[in-house]
């Protein structure tokens, strides 16, 4: 056998900030993220791929943190939550979350706003049902989804204005 | 004393919300405590199994393991609790230890404690840790539980029989044998869980060298869980301090005693140290309180009119190995029995109610608790007598609601209504929701091979409860709320609470109160929660409580607030307090228009220039009022909800089209939360009326117990949701706010099942068994 | 569930009956055995490795052979426990039928599962007893020249 | 839920994966998406001492016509697939499939040479290789082969892909004009597992079908192919009794598995039902 460890190195560009790290193998990136770096804006519902609320944004891309491990971002670009809330980049779709009250616990809130603005973002027609459609992978048992989709169609029909 | 009403009733964003929507939010699991340590639990594979032997030499053996314990160790550090209310008739109920010492009752229960110094490496010992086992016959259905050869969960007991109750208006069979047509049915309601979306933690930190235990914790109901925790641990109450932080979801769940909770508490008093536990989801499905599970025959009698005579019902309902502690697991089925008949005019009632123990994950009070049951049972029954008498739902419901004069009314089952307004929701919601045109386009769209089903309920929502419910029989839960006001040297206001937020808003309806009180910008007042160091002692968020009780509370403070302010004001610039008023923050002098004071000068006035005050004046700036709800069980609110949804005949599958609310909880602070309460509730109900169930085997294994395969609707599976609102302010409080948020999860149970049935009228089917699957549905179309 | 088959397998009866009383044949036939060992005439213990797609657990197993009727039928039972996993309970009803020369086997299986794989795993957890029962017994049939499967 | 410790190595080329298997037998276990093999870790149901990280393997990337077929890299990502000019002109059955595998943030990492390598049996593309007559390219340490779909899905988990060897590249034939194609499945809730499916592929002439690959799925072990029920179809003019009848043939050639959601009754009504409805629409 060869020789093997079960710790890997990693350096990850993570909101624009390049980390490197010697970490376990088995360390999923949503712990990376918050329990490494710090960064609790991305939460942990189900480790299991299922309720969204660890989407993160992985070159580019939603994923679930849960089910991507930190060695499989290496070399990779990773932003979270704060790294969209900071750029800005998000900022019109946060203000119409606010104005719609689109967040009552706001555990699934950061996943979901990383998922609808990739929605937002595809360039394809938007409509309530592709909306929905959209986002259900992300979980949400507070609001009922209706002020979400309020929000995201809100920002969609902005955009197409703005067009 | 004019209000200004400007800002109470405006649907302002909440004060808190944007935090969120940053990924601020701080959640119990983003806490680290300095030296921190992880548990990770052993929980039993079986539903009822006696532990032999436990054998953790190789999980001890792992590098970073602190500590190993069991219910044996625990035994010294935590004291068994026995749950129960006197006020309720006769319960048998049995110890529960936070980790069993012998005998595990539920799958899942915890029984081994690993301590170690990671998450991860408490995982690969915990795997290590043998138990030998002797396996104990499970009770599990519950109609065999209660016959008498059935194995006892608790032989000392004699009965697996937890509790019953009868509720008997008089002369009912009389009034069945009256009745011109009699309608029975047999409805069922299966085991559900609460899916927060965060799962239960805490974070124990005991401080051996002040005997201090301080708990991040959580949960809706810090004070309560204070008073328990610090008694089961023996410790004062005063030395054990928590502090909840932001909670990603509570609807009921987050408020009961949890034994891996306890043990953790112990764990850190053992080890002196901090130390964590998150449960993972799937000890979640194992641990989390369920809720319903309940099957319940039931009958109505009617004239040929529609008037209902007479209504009974039976109801067999399971709680798990234990009532849960303090609230009890009485209370869904209690209520199914009082609620029942709630929304109708009837004079003939009988509810019965047996709860049974059984080796499942104990039951509790979750979203609703047993109104959603209550609603899906009469809401059936008056729609199968419509059918049966031929009169439209719609109709059938005008003709037996509580006449618009008739309030105050006692309802059959013996429940003050002292005003509703079902009659005006119900044509608000027929207009809104166009029903003559939905009918219509049924009937047009059925030519089509389409089969829509339309569905209307009429709820009545128990909120904001008295101490009768619980403290009178003797759980320590506090029915009352407080609010504590500070004026700032700035002149900003510090509020705490004895609420907490889970997300419904309760710090935007506080704010508000205040903002509105005080004539004040919201950004100037500042609402803290959840820190029972810091907090008045409050009972917490429960049973839609926030508003109506804390509200009230709030609105006291504030004028009490506002008079000190006042007071202060007239004292320094030596005018008559009776023409000073406060005005967009600033106290004016109303004859001449003249700003007198900023806020931030009486702030400074009373905290730093005491000297301008005569010497016997001591101005009062931190004011403290309580209030608790004590003229009803509860303050009943209503609502009317109609559903519309298409039924694929072939694959059983409901399409839901669209669904309307018309909500009335009394005075309303923010239209826009009250509607997002409703909202959510819906979706929840939408869970149970078409997803959700927790299935079971024979012998006690949770088959489902993991987000695969346990369903909760998504925003791909539900529907728009339109709502109104109406105003009928309760007289108990001054503020007139009922509860809100429950109405949604009440009323849309029954509207489904209703439409589903509805869509199979054609097909002489029905389906009375919650969820409503397509498996069911199409077992009633006779197609499998 | 329970899971039905038979085989007609061009051996007689006594001579299918020895064989599912034999030690070795059944190690060589029960899917992932990696150990049987005979504790007494009825008792056995075995590693069994079950390796179903995602799912790669270790069984440690209690075999029994139960209400023994030579040389017509047996039930075997066996109880596994595979640590954090969970545990497995199974039963194998097998029935012999003289037919001229041939013997028809007749089998019927249930299997439980307990514990973590129960909380997930029941989704496919019939298609796991159709596919272990199908291994055994199809292996097992192989044995015999020509066996054929009835349904 | 944290895995059992393992080691991670990031893979170099095909050849350097065969090693590593070679070398670690059992104990090694390709990732490439891990949106199926993380939660089982996660969950501790299985624990590799090795992950083999293959997602570095450029060679294994790529959608290109190959003569008339399409061949597709086993790294491809789901949500490739959803959005690739070549895979809506050509397989429009996998276009139509693929919007009902999972949702998006699965579909960014989920790769078909995973999603074929586990052939979980409610799984879409299984269901559709097979109808489409999909040839997959395994290689292994004595080289490459072929392998059709045909005779790829074993049983309940089971390929014919060993332990040493990694599937590289899955190509279909592409859709002519006289293609017809239809996509039923039966899940609660969007994106969830099915319960029941259909995939459906043929050609149709003159009115009449050809060739006819009507594949269930979600019923059974593997995903099936109702060869007889497809016979009583082909060069026949469609009609309500004539699809009654090819009905009836599932009743014996599907050997429906039911589970604690959906009983054997109901997937084989469900697979009817599809069928039925696929026929009638291709009818029109």
């Amino acid at each position: 056998m060869s020789e093997l460890t079960q710790t890997v190195d990693v350096c990850i560009t993570l909101n624009g900030h390049s980390i490197k790290a010697t970490i376990p193998a088995r360390e999923n990136l949503a712990d990376f993220i918050r329990h490494r770096i710090g960064l609790m804006g991305t939460n942990v519902g189900c480790e299991q791929g299922i309720c969204g609320a660890c989407t993160i944004r992985l070159n580019g891309d939603s994923v679930r943190s849960c089910l991507t491990l930190a060695a499989q971002a290496n070399g990779h670009t990773v932003e979270t939550i704060e790294g969209l809330t900071d750029s800005g980049e998000i900022s019109q779709l946060q203000e119409a979350f606010h104005r719609n009250n689109a967040a009552q616990c706001g555990y699934c809130t950061p996943a979901m706003l990383i998922t609808a603005t990739e929605l937002l973002n595809s360039k394809t027609e938007i409509s309530r049902d592709k909306i929905r459609e959209y986002l259900s992978g992300n979980l949400c048992r507070c609001t009922g989804y209706h002020a979400i989709i309020d929000a995201v169609e809100e920002v969609a029909e902005a955009q197409n204005n703005g067009r | 004393m004019a209000v200004n009403r400007k800002v109470i009733g405006q649907s302002l964003p909440r004060p808190n919300v944007m935090s969120f929507i940053k990924g601020h939010g701080k959640y119990l699991d983003d806490i680290i405590v300095p030296g921190m340590l992880h548990v990770c639990y052993v929980r039993s594979p079986y539903a009822h199994a006696k532990i032999i032997e436990i054998n953790a030499d190789d999980a001890l053996a792992i590098e970073g393991v602190v500590k190993i314990v069991n219910g044996k160790d625990l035994l010294e550090y935590c004291k068994p609790w026995t749950a129960g209310l006197t006020n309720l008739g006769e319960m048998r109920s049995a110890p529960q230890h936070a980790m069993p010492p012998e005998i595990a009752r539920w799958q899942g229960e915890a029984v081994v404690a690993v301590i170690a110094e990671t998450k991860a490496i408490a995982e690969d010992a915990a795997e290590l840790v043998e138990i030998d086992w002797e396996e104990l016959n499970p009770v599990t259905d519950l109609q065999k539980a209660t016959e008498n050869d059935s194995a006892l969960i608790h032989p000392e007991l004699e009965s697996n029989v937890a509790w019953s109750i009868d509720i008997d208006a008089g002369e009912v069979d009389s009034a069945l044998e009256n009745s011109d047509i009699v309608v029975e049915k047999v409805f069922e309601v299966g085991r559900q869980t609460g899916v927060t979306l965060e799962p239960r933690g805490m974070i124990a930190d005991y401080d051996r060298g002040k005997s201090y235990l301080t708990l991040h914790h959580a949960t809706q109901v810090p004070h309560i869980q204070r008073y328990i925790i610090a008694r089961q641990l023996g410790l004062s109450e005063s030395s054990v301090r928590i502090i909840c932080p932001e909670l990603g979801g509570g609807f009921g769940l987050k408020l009961h005693v949890y034994g891996d909770e306890l043990t953790t508490c112990a764990l850190s008093m053992m080890l002196g140290r901090p130390v964590k536990f998150v449960a993972d989801r799937l000890e979640s499905f194992l641990s989390d309180i369920h809720a319903r599970g309940h099957r319940i025959s039931a009958k109505v009698g009617v004239n040929k009119d529609g008037q209902i005579q007479a209504m009974t019902l039976d109801n067999l309902a399971g709680c798990g190995p234990y009532l849960i502690h303090p609230r009890t697991s009485v209370i869904e089925p209690l209520l199914v029995a009082i609620c029942t008949p709630l929304a109708y005019n009837l004079q003939h009632y009988r509810a019965k109610a047996t709860l049974v123990y059984q080796n499942k994950v104990p039951t509790g009070q979750y979203r609703g608790v047993g109104m959603p049951i209550a609603s899906l049972v009469a809401e059936g029954l008056v729609d199968a007598a419509a059918l049966a008498c031929g009169i439209d739902k719609v109709e059938i419901r005008k003709r037996n609601l509580h006449a618009v004069d008739a309030y105050p009314v006692t309802a059959v089952s013996g429940e003050f209504l002292e005003g509703l307004s079902q009659v005006a929701s119900l044509e608000k919601l027929t207009s809104m929701m166009d029903y003559k045109g939905l009918r219509a386009e049924q009937k047009t769209m059925r030519d089509k091979g389409i089969h829509r089903g339309i569905g209307v309920v009429t709820v009545v929502e128990g909120t904001a409860p008295s101490p009768a419910l619980y403290a009178a029989g003797g759980a320590p839960i506090s029915s009352r709320d407080a609010c504590t006001l500070r004026l700032e040297a700035d002149g900003e206001i510090s509020c705490t609470t004895g609420l907490t937020d889970q997300g419904q808003g309760g710090v935007a309806i506080v704010t508000q109160i205040i903002a509105d009180t005080l004539d004040l910008s919201m950004d100037a007042i500042r609402v803290s929660m959840g820190d029972t160091a810091t907090t008045p002692f409050g009972g917490g968020t429960w049973a839609s409580r926030g508003t109506a009780i804390a509200g009230e509370a709030t609105l006291r403070a504030a004028k009490a607030m506002r008079a000190s302010i006042l007071e202060v004001t007239s004292m320094i610039s030596e005018q008559p307090v009776d023409i000073l008023d406060l005005v967009n923050g600033e106290i004016v002098n109303l004859e001449t228009g003249e700003t007198q004071m900023s806020m931030q000068d009486v702030g400074q006035a009373i905290h730093f220039k005491t000297h301008q005050f005569p010497e016997d004046f001591e101005p009062e700036m931190i004011i403290t009022r309580h209030y608790s709800q004590r003229e009803q069980l509860m303050v009943y609110a209503n609502c009317a909800l109609g559903v519309s949804l298409d039924l694929d005949i072939n694959t059983g599958l409901v399409t839901l089209k669209k669904i309307w609310a018309v909500d009335d909880c009394g005075r309303i602070i923010n239209a826009k939360l009250v509607t997002e309460q409703l909202r959510g509730g819906i979706v929840q109900g939408i869970g149970s009326a078409l997803f959700e169930e927790c299935l079971y085997d024979e012998d006690g294994q949770l088959l489902n117990g993991n987000l695969i395969e346990y369903l909760v609707p998504m925003a791909g599976d539900v529907c728009d949701i339109e709502c109104a609102h109406i105003e009928t302010p309760t007289k108990a409080s001054e503020l007139g706010a009922k509860g809100c948020g429950e109405a949604g999860i009440i009323g849309v149970c029954g509207a489904i099942m209703n439409a589903i049935n509805d869509a199979l009228e054609p097909f002489n089917a029905s389906v009375t068994s919650q969820p409503f699957t397509p498996a069911k549905i199409l077992r009633a179309l006779g197609k499998v | 569930m329970n899971i039905d088959g038979q085989f007609q397998l061009p051996a007689l009866r006594q001579k299918v009956w020895n064989k599912l009383n034999d030690v070795d044949v059944l190690r060589d036939f029960i899917p992932g055995c990696e150990s049987l060992d005979q504790k007494d005439e009825t008792h056995f213990e075995a590693v069994i490795r079950a390796k179903i797609g995602p799912i790669n657990a270790k069984f440690v197993s209690q075999i029994e052979l139960q209400e023994m009727n030579e040389p017509q039928s047996y039930t075997l039972s066996v109880r596994s426990k595979g640590g954090a996993a969970g545990m497995g309970e199974g039963l194998a009803s097998v029935e012999l039928n003289e037919e001229d020369t041939d013997t028809l086997l007749h089998y019927s299986v249930e299997l439980k599962v307990k514990g973590k794989l129960a909380q997930i795993g029941s989704r496919l957890i019939n298609n796991t007893v159709v596919k272990l029962s199908n291994q055994f017994f199809e292996s097992f049939a192989a044995q015999f020249e020509n066996p054929g499967k009835k349904v | 839920m944290k895995p059992r410790s393992f080691s991670f190595t990031t893979a170099h080329s095909v050849e350097h994966v065969i090693g590593l298997l070679q070398e670690h037998g059992d104990e090694a276990k390709i990732i490439a998406g891990g949106q199926s093999l993380v939660p089982t870790l996660n969950m501790r149901l299985s624990a590799p001492q090795l992950l083999i990280d293959i997602s570095a393997l450029d060679e294994l990337r790529g959608i290109s016509l190959d003569g008339d077929r399409l061949r597709i890299g086993a790294l491809t990502r789901h949500v490739e697939l959803q959005s690739n000019k070549l895979i809506a002109q050509h397989l429009p059955l996998i276009a139509s499939a693929i919007n009902h595998v999972a949702h998006v943030a699965i579909r960014n990492r989920g790769t078909i040479g995973g999603n074929l390598s586990l052939a979980d049996p409610a799984s879409e593309l299984p269901a559709c290789s097979l109808a489409l007559g999909a040839e997959l390219s395994i290689v292994g340490n004595k080289g490459k082969r072929i392998v059709k779909a045909g005779d790829y899905f074993k049983d309940l988990y089971e390929t014919d892909l060993q332990a040493n060897e990694i599937l590289v590249a899955i190509s279909f034939p592409l859709a002519t004009t006289n293609t017809v194609h239809g996509f039923r499945e039966f899940v609660r809730r969007r994106g969830d597992f099915a319960s029941c499916g259909l995939v459906m592929n043929g050609e149709r002439q003159d009115g009449k079908l050809t060739s006819l690959a009507p594949v269930f799925f979600a019923i059974s072990n593997t995903p099936v192919l109702a060869s007889k029920c497809a016979a009583k179809l082909l060069n026949k003019t469609l009609n309500d009794d004539l699809i009654e009848e090819a009905l009836l043939e599932l009743d014996r050639e599907l050997p429906v598995i039911g589970d604690i959601h959906t009983s054997t009754e109901m997937k084989l009504h469900l697979a009817k039902h599809y069928l039925r409805e696929i026929l009638g629409e291709i009818n029109v």
